[in-house]
């Protein structure tokens, strides 16, 4: 679905992005681990359209998508959520979501003065997906709140709640999990896992959760020093030496039975 | 060779010197504004009337001590009146923060709640100035008024052309250098610099590094104080004093710094030169300078102005608008907020 | 009949010209504080100045504050306004519609000389466009065939340059730059620096003394970009010499004010009562306050309508020469029945449609002190 | 006497109070770690214990004295450190300045322990000209505990320092903190990778909506079931 | 110009209080008005309220692009001034000499404007790399020089068309409130450019950089004298209610005059004056409710969610650039319909009289201290400022007055309050801002 080939990304003489190759097939979760300052995030970037990359390829589909900007990409199915999140943080839940599905009527202005009617029509259609989006994400009783005013974990599940407004092919996530408590983790998790089954998204993560990323991706791109440095399954992966040497460390004696034990996604799925 | 030294000499009278030193004046507002700007975090509207205020008490202190028959040969007492001024003016901003800006800092207000009461504070101090010392031009400046006359130079050099410099335009370049110089060297390598720096970055987490944030309020506030001071002084020194035209100072010392790279000292230095170099040197007409250059009996027909004069303020904003679009964060990239 | 009389006082005390609208404001109380002292005005009625701040170019803000003096305070006329825009705003939008008479002492476009005005609007400064053709002359007589031009970016100094330009060109003279600067900023070395390059024999300065006139003038002698500086009625006042001192050598220009000769007792008049009479305008507008109340004593009431009708007659022969420091008596004379030729310290002569018609003085600059060497 | 005492702490931002009686304590040589879910009101409590809040009830004690008034420069000098939880780093300066500013108020500038923080972050000594504004999320996660640990305080308050970085430093920073510890500096940490913090902790505190619903050992928590189940994300393993 | 990327209104607001209340906050405005009337006179009052009206158009425009949109636009000024220049261009009255003397050699230029451009359109197109860029060059330059030729001798042959009179080429002589459209076109379309230009500029930079656009505008209109007359105004331009001298000499007006017991001087000041205002306010009316529709629709919600995160928004799909654009550009035209309704009023366009205090961050003023974001709030604020603005002049001399009446007329102090009192005005509006400020810091109809 998603083919990269040898991008480059250089912040000055930076090279934060350095000759990056990957693929992420249709109907994938995908994992992408790696050092801090691997180049995950700025790989992300690229890929959604903040910022064109120095050189290199990004495509969609077999469509050249390189440098489009992020809004058209949204069109095109490509959605991402932030690692730290972007909530709107003035409008409330509902309206957070509301805003996200393309083309509504009501967002041309002469729509919205001289065509109520329509406008009224799209939005209780949409408000009827919001309504479900927050039923599923356990959110329903903020639904008025301002969304600046969620704790951490909450935002992030709105953000991820943006992504099902829409249709979308492929979604990244960068680091939904960081300082979210981890039964929280454990429902996004699961939300991951049914919009990946039940809707066929296909999704790119970065996370440094290893219990997490080997619960829900298969294949693990692990990134370091701005390029690829292995691919494949999860526990294929988090044995691989270069792996465990640059990423993972031997573990702490005190946490290693901990990364031991072997992940099931079935575990806490309901 | 003749032609050559004429052509420099003609050069340097109308646009190297006035632009060097009025770019000095704008300069020198210009980091006021930035440093407010870096570390407390806001436009500050009111620079341009604290400039006149300060210039205001040197002002009322040079009368006093020019009635007391204090003199200092060729230099302008106003320089005695400077420091005494200086503090006046640090006094005065202080009990502004703590009458007015506390409150809205204390309430962690948005950059454009205080914008707009610094606009508040502008009208104020507008007023007042004017109530205290009127509108209309005041010069101060004693002393000899020239080092060298345009004429005396023609007599000593026996060029064509003449090269006139003035007491207070060595004195601004001097004086601006030295609180430049020394202005730098108190942020970049003092604790109290960095700690200013640090709080401007990031003020909660100054707070937790142990930084008092009164302090450092209070030094950026006696900084931007003394330093509208000296620029007020050394502007109306040079040029006149009438609150009117301290306050129009205030756009082109904005755009100087935003050209910089706001929050930059440096980029307020570069771009209180850059703008007034554009202001001089885009207006000037070259045509002399061509006759002098050009071959013997040369002559040029048309005045070789690159823009007239009626646009001179356009043109510090033409180049303003293309370095943003070149860099849009300014010359030495400046913060964004 | 009133014991008191209100009469507005509209200046840009405010904004661009606010070092000048002072001793303006000052000049015109004089004449007020002089007829009210002299008891002769319609029996004994005191007149009272009510300022207002014109903003020189605000017009809606002029026109709220020509609005409360007319019919808030409740003046019977106006002195005012200074600046041609806000003066011009002022007559269209307040006092034609209520019929009050207005008199501005600065405002010299000449535009307002056809202004729809229902006999209500009177100046008391000449129109540009003859000043200009008067100072061409003045230039031309020193032998002078090339200069330099500088205007304030107003309707007032650029109507002024264009008359000056014409003229003087159409004389056989040659500007070699006619550049504008505008007011209320400090730094005017790229405009001298340009005017420089032009070069000429002098330079013209068609400004405000208190204003960018003077800082294009010091910019020019510190430079040595000019030796000879020319300027007209609002580069008239001692001013610049105190401002420049001895680096000021040749200077000469025009001023409005014909009839009075070196006798002018103005100057007096206006120092005995501290009134700083150095400024450009303060003459005029003390002329304009002396006319609107000789007006008014010539009708016999204090109202607009008695100004307007009686103000020609007033100003004009025939009758007895009023100078200024004079008024008490005009008083008399008119109360009497009497004319009288008001001459006031400008000289007041109006032309049919209530304007000065231009005869000026020429002033220059000797032994640091301006004085009259001819009237044109 | 323990370093830390805050009792009953009451407050929050606006009307409504985020902590309703929590209680916190820490001693020397210890490790506290809070754990709870998002909201909880855990990074508030710190504000609180840190002055940067203030309190509609309860005590916070400090070596035996009443700390409520003091703003919270004050309680660095004091001997307290500590890393926020967000916009934990001086973007504009550069990393080297950002550790400097850690040793603000000791008078030596902190020469030596800058070594030792750049031993522990290898990483971070690579970038230490570069500005902190422009490292990746986990690198600036590393600066700021190296911030932190310039003063070489007597009570080290981190929030969430692990959240963002990898496994590998993770582990050598739970492996420093426990150092530190050990040198009779006390540790308070909020961490929602709990079961590592848990690990390493002396005293651990559950807190939910603002109250402290469990408290005990590091281990103990870790063996409840119910914590497990409903703040360390159940028993997947 | 301030750290604002930080959205205008902030999370977390305190609910609205008692005193928030739009009803009652316009009724004391009313009453304001209403004191004036009784206490000043009526006249001023409605001269006062007409400004108001037109303030609060003003304030609208750029709550549209702050409150809106996040966009800090100083260049405010410069559009009011094209309303204003639009104005002239469709009321005034043509030259046809000046179109004699230079209209072919106008028209000639922009000829030449549009071959030069469609000659770059060409290069661009078919050329690549170096030679692309040379010859962009080249035809600017050669573009340039040809221009000067046409447009040199023709504008200074309009302007030598009886220079004192008129020496531009007039307007159409058609009715002014087409001026109004036309103003607001105008406006837009220079806010277009300037948009497709500045817009990717972050906040203060954006600022300084239409800050400087404005100024580039007005020195434009203040210099090209061929057009809009420049510094030498256009003064009694045609107005499109009836002129109080006409009604004073009507005799059917003076008797209705005397049957209610008025002045006929008074009463037409006031007729006109109502008249102004009722055009004024079907405007006002008019643009409130498009732009409340606007704001409470998807739009509106997409444009705050774009003030609030634009990289999200965009994320999203909305094209944020494409949105500030038309946020800045309806904006515009606003200030630029305004402009055109101030010269209206005012019977004249001066460019000497655009300054950015009084047409930038005076507007910039009201909308904050209505309350950023609230149509309603800023509108209020237009209404407030503008009435303290006026009034504080009226203040300060009365209360000068007031200090110097025991005094000696003519002692030093009493001279010194006389010279005061005008700048106790700027002194009492700072004063009020402050306040203001202080007691509702989110502005006083604060966002939602
Ligand atoms: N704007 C920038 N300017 C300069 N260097 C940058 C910039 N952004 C990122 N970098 C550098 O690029 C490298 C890659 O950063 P990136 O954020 O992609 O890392 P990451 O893999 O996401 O790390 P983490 O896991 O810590 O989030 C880092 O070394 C960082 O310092
Ligand atoms: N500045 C603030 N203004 C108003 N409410 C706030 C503010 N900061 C936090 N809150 C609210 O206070 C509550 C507790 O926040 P706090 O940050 O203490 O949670 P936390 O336990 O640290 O959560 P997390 O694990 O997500 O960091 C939350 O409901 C949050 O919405
Ligand atoms: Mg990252
Ligand atoms: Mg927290």
């Amino acid at each position: 679905m998603i083919r990269v080939t040898d991008l480059h990304k250089h912040f000055g003489g930076v090279h934060a992005v350095d000759g990056a190759s990957i693929e992420i097939k249709t109907g994938t979760i995908t994992g992408l681990i790696g050092p801090n300052g691997a180049g995950k995030t700025t790989l992300f970037n690229v890929i959604a359209g903040a910022f064109p990359p120095t050189s290199g390829k990004v495509e969609l589909d077999g469509e050249d998508i390189t440098g489009l900007p992020a809004h058209e990409l949204f069109h095109k199915g490509l959605l991402r959520t932030f690692q730290i999140a972007h909530e709107f943080s003035t409008l409330t839940v509902r309206d957070n979501l509301m805003m996200v599905p393309p083309s509504q009527p009501g967002e041309s202005l002469i729509s919205a003065w001289f065509r109520p009617s329509a406008v009224r029509k799209s939005e209780k259609e949409i408000s009827d997906r919001v309504d479900e989006v927050l039923d599923f994400l356990g959110l329903t009783h903020l639904v008025d709140e301002r969304a600046g005013n969620l704790s951490g974990g909450q935002k992030k599940l709105l953000e991820l709640g943006r992504t099902m407004m829409v249709d979308a092919k492929i979604v990244f996530l960068d680091e939904v999990g960081a300082g979210v408590n981890r039964t929280l983790l454990n429902t996004i998790g699961d939300a991951i896992i049914r919009l990946n089954k039940e809707r066929g998204y296909t999704f790119c993560m970065i996370e440094h959760d290893m219990a997490f990323i080997s619960r829900l991706c298969d294949p693990v791109i692990v990134m370091a020093e701005g390029k690829v440095l292995v691919e494949g399954p999860a526990d294929v992966v988090r044995k691989d030496e270069r792996v465990i040497e640059a990423y993972l460390g031997v573990g702490r004696k005190q946490a290693a039975k901990h990364e031991d034990t072997a992940p099931s996604a079935q575990g806490a799925t309901p | 060779m003749i032609d050559v030294a004429n052509a420099l000499v003609l050069l340097s009278n109308f646009v190297l010197i006035p632009a060097i030193t009025y770019g000095a004046q704008l300069a020198l507002g210009a980091l006021g504004i930035t440093l407010i700007y870096a570390i407390l975090r806001f436009a500050n509207f009111a620079h341009g009337d604290t400039m006149a205020f300060g210039t205001m008490l040197a002002i009322f202190l040079t009368w006093g001590m020019q009635s007391l028959g204090w003199s200092l040969g060729p230099l302008p007492v106003a320089l005695l009146a400077l420091p005494l001024a200086i503090l006046g003016t640090i006094a005065m901003v202080l009990a502004t923060d703590k009458v007015i800006y506390k409150f809205y800092r204390d309430k962690r207000v948005d950059a454009v709640i205080f914008v707009m009461v610094s606009v508040g504070v502008m009208f104020m101090m507008n007023g007042l100035v004017r109530i205290f010392i009127g509108t209309g031009d005041i010069n101060f400046a004693d002393g000899s008024r020239f080092i060298i006359r345009a004429r005396e130079f023609r007599e000593m050099t026996g060029l064509d052309e003449g090269l006139a410099l003035r007491t207070t335009q060595v004195i601004t370049i001097v004086v601006a250098v030295a609180v430049m110089a020394s202005l730098f060297w108190f942020l970049q390598k003092t604790r109290t610099g960095k700690s200013m720096r640090a709080f401007s970055d990031n003020e909660d987490l100054a707070l937790l590094s142990g930084i008092k944030p009164e302090k450092v309020v209070m030094v950026t506030w006696m900084l931007a104080a003394a330093l509208a001071t000296i620029a007020g002084v050394l502007y109306g020194l040079d040029k006149g004093f009438r609150p009117f035209t301290y306050f129009q100072l205030l756009l082109p010392m904005f755009a100087a710094a935003i050209l910089g790279g706001i929050g930059q000292p440096i980029g307020a230095v570069v771009g209180g030169f850059v703008i007034a170099f554009s202001e001089v040197a885009v207006t000037y007409a070259y045509r002399r300078v061509f006759e002098y250059l050009g071959p013997e009996g040369f002559e040029v027909d048309g005045l070789m102005q690159l823009l007239e004069t009626e646009y001179k303020f356009a043109v510090s904003f033409i180049l303003l608008v293309i370095v943003l679009l070149v860099r849009p964060t300014g010359i030495f990239r400046g913060r964004i907020v | 009949m009133d014991d008191e009389v209100k009469l507005g006082i509209i200046l840009g005390f405010s904004g661009p010209i606010e070092s000048l609208t002072p001793d303006m404001a000052d000049g015109a109380e004089l004449a007020m504080s002089e007829i009210s002292d002299s008891g002769n005005f319609l029996g004994g009625t005191t007149v009272s100045s009510v300022r207002a701040d014109s903003t020189c170019i605000d017009a809606a803000a002029a026109t709220a504050a020509a609005e409360r003096l007319i019919s808030a305070e409740g003046v019977a006329a106006i002195m005012g306004a200074d600046c041609s825009g806000v003066t011009t705003a002022i007559i269209n939008n307040a006092t034609v519609p209520q019929g009050i008479v207005n008199i501005s002492p600065s405002a010299t476009s000449p535009a307002l000389t056809d202004i729809e005005d229902n006999g209500l609007f009177f100046r008391t400064a000449p129109s540009d466009a003859r000043q200009g053709i008067v100072l061409a002359e003045v230039v031309m007589d020193r032998g002078i065939d090339e200069v330099a031009v500088t205007f304030t970016n107003n309707d007032y100094g650029q109507g002024f340059a264009d008359a000056f330009v014409s003229a003087f060109e159409g004389m056989g003279g040659t500007v070699t730059l006619s550049a504008p600067h505008e007011d209320g900023r400090g730094d005017y070395s790229a405009e001298v620096g340009a005017l420089a390059a032009a070069g000429g024999d002098a330079l013209v300065v068609l400004g405000y003394v208190d204003q960018g006139g003077l800082g294009v003038i010091r910019s020019s002698i510190d430079t040595g970009a000019f030796d000879t500086f020319v300027g007209g009625d609002g580069m008239f006042g001692t001013s610049l010499v105190d401002n420049l001192g001895a680096d000021l050598e040749s200077w000469y220009g025009t001023v409005p004010g014909s009839a009075v000769g070196d006798d002018n007792p103005w100057p007096a008049v206006a120092d005995a009562a501290g009134v700083n009479h150095e400024g450009p305008f303060v003459g005029q507008s003390y002329d304009a306050a002396a006319l609107i109340l000789l007006a008014m004593q010539a009708g016999g009431e204090a109202t607009s309508e008695a100004a307007a009708a009686n103000m020609l007659a007033v100003a004009n022969a025939p009758g007895e020469q009023i100078q200024a420091g004079e008024l008490a008596r005009g008083l008399e004379i008119l109360a009497a029945g009497g004319e009288i030729d008001y001459v006031g310290a400008t000289g007041v002569e109006f032309s049919d449609v209530g304007e000065p018609d231009g005869v000026f003085n020429e002033f220059e600059l000797i032994d640091g002190s301006l004085d009259t060497v001819r009237t044109r | 006497m323990t370093l830390l005492q805050a009792n009953n702490m009451r407050g929050g931002y606006g009307k409504a109070d985020i902590l309703q009686d929590c209680t916190i304590t820490c001693d020397r040589g210890e490790v506290a770690v809070i754990v709870g879910p998002n909201g909880a009101g855990k990074s508030t409590a710190i504000k609180a214990i840190f002055g940067m809040m203030g309190l509609r009830e309860g005590e916070v004690t400090f070596d035996g004295e009443t700390i409520n008034g003091l703003p919270p420069q004050a309680r660095v000098e004091a001997g307290m450190g500590m890393v926020p939880q967000t916009n934990n780093v001086f973007p504009g300066m550069t990393v080297e300045e950002n550790l400097q500013m850690g040793a603000f108020l000791r008078e030596d500038g902190g020469a030596g322990v800058i070594d030792k923080v750049y031993e522990l972050f290898p990483a971070v000594f690579e970038k230490r000209y570069q500005h902190a504004g422009e490292l990746s999320g986990g690198q600036r996660q590393q600066v700021a505990v190296g911030r932190a640990m310039m003063t070489e305080p007597t009570l080290l308050i981190l929030d969430e320092p692990t959240a963002g970085v990898s496994p590998i430093v993770m582990d050598e920073l739970f492996d420093r903190i426990l150092e530190i510890a050990k040198t009779g500096v006390a540790i308070l940490m909020v961490e929602q990778n709990a079961r590592q913090a848990l690990e390493i902790a002396d005293t651990g505190y559950v807190l939910v909506q603002g109250q402290n619903r469990f408290t005990d050992t590091g281990a103990a928590l870790l063996a409840d079931k119910e914590v497990r189940a409903t703040f360390l994300g159940g028993d997947q393993s | 110009m301030s750290g604002s990327s930080t959205s205008p209104a902030r999370v977390a607001a305190d609910q609205p209080t008692l005193w928030q209340n739009p009803i009652l906050l316009f009724s004391i405005m009313a009453v304001l008005l209403a004191v004036t009337g009784f206490a000043q006179s009526w006249l001023l009052a409605l001269t006062i309220l007409q400004l108001c009206i037109i303030s609060a158009i003003m304030t609208l425009g750029v709550n549209v692009q702050w409150g809106y949109a996040g966009l800090f636009n100083a260049g405010t000024m410069g559009f009011v001034a094209l309303g204003g220049l639009a104005a002239v261009l469709v009321a005034a009255d043509p030259v046809p000499e000046a179109w004699v003397a230079g209209g072919a050699g106008i028209g000639l230029s922009a000829l030449i404007i549009c071959a030069t451009i469609a000659a770059i359109m060409l290069v661009r197109a078919y050329l690549n790399g170096l030679l692309r860029f040379l010859a962009t060059i080249a035809c600017l330059v050669a573009g340039y020089i040809v221009f000067g030729q046409a447009f040199g001798p023709a504008t200074e042959a309009i302007e030598a068309v009886n220079p004192a009179q008129s020496g531009y080429l007039g307007g159409m002589g058609i009715s002014i409130l087409f001026g109004w459209l036309l103003g607001g076109l105008l406006a837009a379309g220079a806010a277009w450019i300037i948009g497709k230009i500045a817009i990717g500029l972050r906040s203060d930079y954006l600022a300084i950089a239409t800050l400087g656009i404005a100024e580039i505008i007005l020195a434009f209109i203040k210099n090209e004298d061929w057009l809009s007359r420049g510094v030498k105004n256009v003064t009694s331009l045609p107005r499109p209610v009836p002129y109080e001298v006409d009604l004073q000499t009507d005799p059917a007006f003076i008797e209705l005059a005397a049957n209610w017991g008025m002045e006929p001087n008074a009463l037409a000041g006031i007729v006109v004056k109502l008249a102004f205002i009722a055009l004024f306010t079907l405007v006002l009316v008019v643009l409130v409710h498009l732009a409340e529709r606007a704001l409470r629709s998807p739009w509106g919600r997409m444009m705050r969610a774009i003030r609030d995160r634009p990289d999200a928004a965009s994320a999203m799909g909305k094209d944020v650039k494409r949105r500030h654009l038309q946020a800045f550009v309806i904006g515009s035209a606003i200030c630029g319909i305004a402009g055109a309704m101030l010269v209206t009023v005012d019977g004249q366009f001066t460019p000497g009289s655009y300054q950015p205090l009084r047409f930038t961050f005076l507007v910039l003023v009201m909308v904050v201290v209505g309350g950023s974001g609230n149509n309603l709030g800023s509108v209020l604020g237009g209404f407030l400022i503008w009435f303290v603005w006026v009034q504080s002049e009226a203040v300060g001399f009365a209360l000068v007055n007031l200090l110097s009446s025991g005094l000696d007329p003519s002692s030093w102090l009493a001279g010194h309050l006389t010279q005061a009192a005008p700048h106790l005005r700027p002194v009492l509006m700072g004063l009020i801002l402050v306040l203001a400020l202080r007691f509702a810091p989110r502005g006083l109809i604060p966002e939602r």
